[in-house]
């Protein structure tokens, strides 16, 4: 029994009303597709490169054979009868090709449609085996350099906008301590419906996810895993409108945990809810089979939401990310659940209350990493104070055993951290997590005390808010504001039209590929 | 009071501050000479060099105290000082009924690739910030708030189309100057979509601005840190009503 | 039972040994006088001023009875005989005079005695008096104004040197929270043989303790208490060469506390043992008539010493420092026994030792407020980590019930404190105590585990060193550095000229009142 | 290696310090711009008041953060860089056995009103500091420390007394210059009391020290923030046994 004498029939029945939740939006990411999950699938079959204006050959593809049959089918088919017709052996010139109009699509039929299917079953399968490849040579490098000594993983964000910059950084921060480093995105990334291509250096309070990007980080990590004899991870962010797309590139990449939440697209880049739905399933299902953790969003709630007022919403999207997750093939140990530590601090009792929220999710999802993020929204200029504040926030991560810790920085108010802050942050961390290792020992919620029945409370709330959620449907629920009090409806947001229903026949090589690995 | 003071560290003219910076170089005696090179070039003597650690392989932190020179000549501050009365909401709607006789129609956004829309929600939304009322509670004010990440394009199409007074324009990314960019970007579009006295008024605002700006980007105004709604609201009746728009 | 659960036999045993080895020093005080006690005598009795030089006319008029006659009968029957037989009726005129050589001294018998006896007993009833009113006063502030709401009250350094400046930043230190004020003394101040006079500008990282600058200082707190509807205490240091007349300038000026340690002046102002004993047994006899909280110094030690190994010393001392404050007549009320948050912070569970200890002296001295003294000597010119240190000071401070806190600035390593360093400090002792308040509620050391063994084990080296020192002696305890590793042989020493053994019809109208108080 | 750099924020040249300081003057937007203006004064340009706090009745505490233009030139940094070879304890006892020829004598004391004694004990006593042991260790030195409060009289005098080579003078206490007065005030006596050729090689230390002003004070040599005995006896033997020691 756990420190919050938690009702195991309250938590069996929260977890069934997430499900009952979810289960609508899981068939509607059952019987559509994306284009970005079309381009995914198309990478996974080799594609790669871009026109002379940036555009992936892998949007030239996908956009040629909507002009022509639409989306329904899944582009493997017509694409790999294409390539069968034409006779080309390179997807990436049949992209070119059908770019400068001289390849047509349709959609193939009997044995055209086995043979175009099988093909495609291939060319698929060549991508899954990197990613399977990876994920064992993650394992081996785990194996030899180890992993973390310590509970929580450190995790540190690096932002320059510029790759040159980030990777002498994120060497820096490995070397001060970090376990975790993710390279933050520029602002603009989410809304792009392509990938960018190649290095980047022009990135604004972040840098571009890209495969080479990708590439030259996960390589410099793994000299400084060499150096330093710890393996040290790498995360980027599986989100946006290309998210199935970023999360096949992190599975070819060797990418060790995404930020991969099912509904911050919707409520914070005011993506469209069905695309994303469809969108985070595949994304997710790439993410199991390459072993990556996904990170999830709740603590961005408490960046709009109050974080007293709406904790019971983060434990709602936890759960209901939790159902998504595994549905998808994620096991516990994928789930960097989410959660903040952002109750205003003049709060009186806001510690404990800090405590009672964290120590519910870790009682919730005892199997999970479970993500705990530092304050931000009641950080101000006056950095002193902020670094005090982050102390007490590495605190509770150490006193309720969470899993990955994102260290928060005293300029959170002020700039993308600085060198120094980073330095300033871990040498935070390291003192609390040293200082206190054990003190979870003595840290014993008073039974009926503030603690606990701050935690019950919450569970509470959150049990009543899925049961309405289940009455109502989640997308009601999603356009009502149940989340971070955004509005956000099912018909509107960005890249509607980028979401397709599914034809009779609808074919993806990959889905089936990845399901028949879930199961 | 003075027209000229000093650093106070625990004596009345002490001149004391404390400062921070990395400097690229590994840490030995010469990078602390040179942490204390800097700090004299800011001003700072004696400077007392207190903290230097090396970070990575090729970076120092220092942590400097001292005593700078500099003198603050309070009457040379340079300030935007609130040159119009702060209205109530009453006040507000009642001198726009008299004297606007319509409503007076407000277009808000987060433009460029910013989606940081606490900022211009806290002063366009009913909910507000401190205690006060966002702009859409003001009976005689039409609000359309755009939200976050609206390209230049939409937003100047959303002016002409709510034939918008005023563009409230909120900028808080920063980084390589970001917020500059967007803010010139959006100016220069209003200028050419539309003829200076068709131009509604301009106004950003976001914590990092430099309020003295307002002439450099082009803008009427800008609003920094802590801005309430009423200071928005009180200037629009101050610049629409009061002197008629003086827009550039 | 305590959250310790420390053997009661032990605990008993401890102070047994307390008292054993205290009780010959006590017998020492009662068989010595010092020119400060003898001042101060005179002091109470009236007499005030300096000489042109500055020379206290108490001095000038100590010395001159003690060239005269020595000083083993005391001062007060020569004294004030001499003022019956010149027929002078102010000592502060009998000191001038005898300064002039007009008067000569002699020691009375006789009826001459019992005359002289009778008139300094007189005389000195007036300046007790003055005392006692001053504690019925602050009886009624308090009860008019109020106690500090929370515990442990907020204790604030002021350091500039002039007593100008002081007053301000008091005023303001206890506008923006602070319940108790401590002046610090100038450098110097501890090893004058005699107390300056008026108010002072001229201090060197501290200012003068005078009977002026106290009188100021209480004033201007008088009127922030009104202000504030909170009495805010006043604190200076009744320590160094003239420990028991700024006692007694204590008392006729209401003060609230005193930093009053029984070994503080030998260890770390090498000033003579047997001085300071008796010297302090009279500063505590006056102490404890005035209503007055006294501050010892075991903080102190952590600063030479390494605050693991020594641990057990500070235990030690405080036993010694409350046996000797309970034998002056002292209660439990008065006792704000010192100890420190002074481990290194790089040590594994350091902060679970802090709270070890500070649990152990909370949980001996029940009654007692305890001053809970911050980080001074694992400070550096880092001031954003140094904040965060104070952080957790403050938290093993409400964790563990704490009577006083003495706040911890950032700049420790770097300067005596600024005003915008106190305004930092008070931030982070009222986020923490706020965000806190209840936390002790959920704070239950495991059983058996590291903080109870911790605490058990220093219990018994203190208990071991108990019993060496009683074995050995005191004197020769501290002469081969038992405490903070400071070696103080009791024949060495500044300050041993200015002691004198009691001759036969030793006479001091003083202790003679405070002692028939005590009993 | 690049013989100018700038600080360093997060991005190779950016200029990027941060800094704070109290004015005496109430908060209100005035105060903002008289913090930007010091700033400025400083260097800061652009400058970012991020944070400003009221304290007290007439004080206000400011954070700000910007680019400094100064460049830091590293070929012209002044320091003391040891200009002696670093030695082992047995190499000093072995100079100074077969040089001196006696034992070389040296006084340590914590003069003035300064009581902290853990600097100069660290330095002589046999316990030492960072793992290395102190002078009294050393076999053919002759260690005598006076300890804390030492008047000057009772140094010069202790000095004669000891034939002392060396006076070792620790000052920890900075506020109002107290270590700077104290020094000269010892280095004038020692002139006044010994002629040139009998005056012991004067030395100071303490954490607050600025080391290149050994000649304005008249000592030998200041020794700062983290020194270690060895760095000490080193420079003994250096002075008094390789080049005869140079006094003032
Ligand atoms: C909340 C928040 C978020 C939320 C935003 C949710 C939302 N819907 O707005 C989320 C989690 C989504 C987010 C994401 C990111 N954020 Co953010 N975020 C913050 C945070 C914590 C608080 C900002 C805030 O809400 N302040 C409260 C409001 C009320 O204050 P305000 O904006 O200053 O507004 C007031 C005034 O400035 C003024 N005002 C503002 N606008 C306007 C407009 C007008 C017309 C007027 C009159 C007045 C006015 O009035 C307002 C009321 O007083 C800050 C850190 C901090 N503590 O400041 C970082 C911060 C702003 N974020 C930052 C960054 C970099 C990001 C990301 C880009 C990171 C990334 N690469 O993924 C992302 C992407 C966002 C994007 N594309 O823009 C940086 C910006 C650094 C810089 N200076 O360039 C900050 C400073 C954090 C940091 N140190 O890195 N963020
Ligand atoms: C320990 C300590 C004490 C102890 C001293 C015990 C003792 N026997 O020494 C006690 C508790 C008694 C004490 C008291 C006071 N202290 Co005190 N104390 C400190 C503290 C915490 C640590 C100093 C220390 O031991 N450092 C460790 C040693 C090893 O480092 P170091 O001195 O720098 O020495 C190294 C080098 O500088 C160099 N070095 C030093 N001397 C010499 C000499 C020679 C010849 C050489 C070659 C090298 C050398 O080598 C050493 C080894 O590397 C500091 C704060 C801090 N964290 O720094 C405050 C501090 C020094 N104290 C301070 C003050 C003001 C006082 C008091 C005056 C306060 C008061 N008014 O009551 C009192 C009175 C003391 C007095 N009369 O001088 C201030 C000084 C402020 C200033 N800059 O002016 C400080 C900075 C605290 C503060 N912020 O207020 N203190
Ligand atoms: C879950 C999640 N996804 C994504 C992001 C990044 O935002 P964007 O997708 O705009 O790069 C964040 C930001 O913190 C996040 O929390
Ligand atoms: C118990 C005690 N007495 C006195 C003092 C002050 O020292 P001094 O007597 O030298 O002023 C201190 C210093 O902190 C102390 O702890």
């Amino acid at each position: 029994m756990g420190k919050l004498h938690l009702d195991n029939d309250v938590v069996a029945k929260a977890r069934a009303l997430a499900e009952r939740a979810g289960r609508p939006v899981v068939d509607l990411a059952r019987s559509h597709t994306t284009v970005s999950v079309e381009r995914a699938v198309l990478r996974l079959a080799g594609i790669s490169g871009a026109d002379a204006e940036g555009i992936p050959w892998a949007n030239r593809l996908v956009d040629a054979v909507r002009t022509d049959i639409g989306l329904g089918h899944g582009v493997a088919s017509p694409v790999f009868d294409a390539m069968l017709t034409t006779g080309e052996s390179d997807l990436t010139v049949l992209a070119q090709k059908a770019a400068a109009g001289s390849v047509r699509f349709r959609v193939p039929e009997k044995k055209d449609a086995t043979a175009a299917r099988r093909a495609a079953d291939r060319a698929v399968k060549t991508g899954i085996a990197t990613i399977d490849r990876n994920r064992r040579q993650r394992d081996q490098m785990i194996k030899k350099y180890g992993d973390p000594k310590q509970r929580p993983w450190i995790y540190l964000i690096v932002a320059t906008g510029d790759i040159y910059e980030d990777i002498p950084q994120a060497q820096a921060a490995a070397r001060a301590g970090a376990d975790v480093i993710a390279v933050i995105r520029s602002t603009g990334q989410s809304l792009l419906d392509f990938v960018p291509e190649g290095a980047t250096r022009e990135g604004f309070a972040g840098t571009y996810a890209t495969q080479e990007n990708f590439r030259l980080m996960r390589a410099a990590l793994d000299e400084s895993s060499k150096e330093l004899g710890r393996y040290v991870r790498l995360t980027n962010y599986a989100s946006g409108l290309c998210m199935p797309e970023i999360a096949a590139l992190a599975g070819l990449q060797r990418l060790d945990m995404m930020l991969n939440d099912s509904m911050y697209g919707i409520l914070f880049r005011d993506i469209n809810p069905i695309r994303t739905f469809v969108d985070q399933r595949f994304s997710r299902q790439v993410h199991a089979r390459a072993g990556i953790i996904i990170n999830t969003g709740e603590d961005n709630y408490l960046t709009t939401a109050d974080a007293v007022d709406e904790a019971h919403t983060v434990t709602v999207s936890q759960l209901l990310n939790e159902y998504f997750a595994h549905e998808a093939g994620l096991a516990d140990w994928q789930l960097g659940l989410g959660h903040a530590f952002e109750i205003n601090p003049d709060l009186p009792e806001s510690f404990r209350l800090e405590l009672a929220h964290a120590l519910l999710a870790r009682e919730l999802f005892p199997d999970a990493p479970l993500k705990w993020m530092p304050p931000t929204k009641h950080m101000t200029g006056d950095v002193f104070r902020g670094n005090l504040l982050d102390g007490f926030f590495n605190l509770v991560g150490t006193m309720t055993g969470q899993g990955i810790l994102l260290v928060g920085m005293m300029t959170e108010a002020v700039v993308t951290p600085w060198l120094s802050d980073r330095d300033i942050a871990l040498q935070n961390v390291r003192y609390v997590l040293n200082a206190c290792r054990g003190l979870h020992e003595d840290f014993v919620p008073a039974p009926g005390g503030f603690i606990q029945q701050r935690a019950h409370q919450v569970l509470d709330e959150a049990t009543e808010l899925l049961e309405t959620i289940e009455r109502k449907g989640l997308l009601t629920a999603i356009a009502e504001g149940a989340f971070g009090i955004m509005k956000r409806p099912a018909d509107r947001g960005k890249g509607l039209d980028g979401v397709a229903k599914h034809e009779d026949g609808y074919y993806n090589p990959a889905t089936v590929l990845l399901e028949g690995a879930a199961q | 009071m003075s027209t000229i003071v000093r650093p106070y560290g625990d004596m009345t003219g002490d001149g004391m501050v404390q400062t921070s910076f990395t400097l690229p170089i590994p840490h030995d005696k010469k990078a602390e000479g040179a942490a204390l090179q800097l700090a004299a070039k800011m001003g700072l003597d004696p400077a007392m060099l207190v903290h230097a650690k090396q970070m990575g392989e090729g970076f120092t932190f220092f942590v400097v105290y001292g005593r700078v020179n500099h003198l603050v000549e309070l009457d040379k501050v340079q300030v935007v000082e609130r040159d119009f009365p702060l209205l109530t909401a009453k006040e507000v709607n009642t001198l726009v009924k008299k004297k606007l006789r319509r409503k007076l129609s407000v277009v808000g956004a987060c433009i460029g690739t910013d989606a940081h829309t606490v900022g211009i929600d806290a002063i366009l939304n009913v909910k507000g910030i401190a205690g006060e009322k966002g702009l859409e509670y003001y009976r005689e004010l039409k609000v359309v708030n755009l939200g976050a990440q609206v390209t230049v394009p939409d937003l100047v199409e959303a002016a002409r189309k709510e034939k918008a007074d005023a563009v409230l324009v909120s900028q808080v990314v920063t980084q390589r100057d970001a917020h500059l960019h967007n803010t010139r970007e959006m100016t220069a579009a209003f200028r050419e979509a539309l003829p200076a006295h068709k131009r509604p008024l301009l106004i950003v605002g976001g914590p990092r601005f430099d309020e003295l700006m307002a002439d450099e980007l082009g803008v009427d105004r800008i609003f920094g840190r802590g801005t309430t709604p009423r200071e928005v609201a009180s200037f629009l009746v101050h610049k629409i009503i009061e002197k008629g728009s003086e827009k550039k």
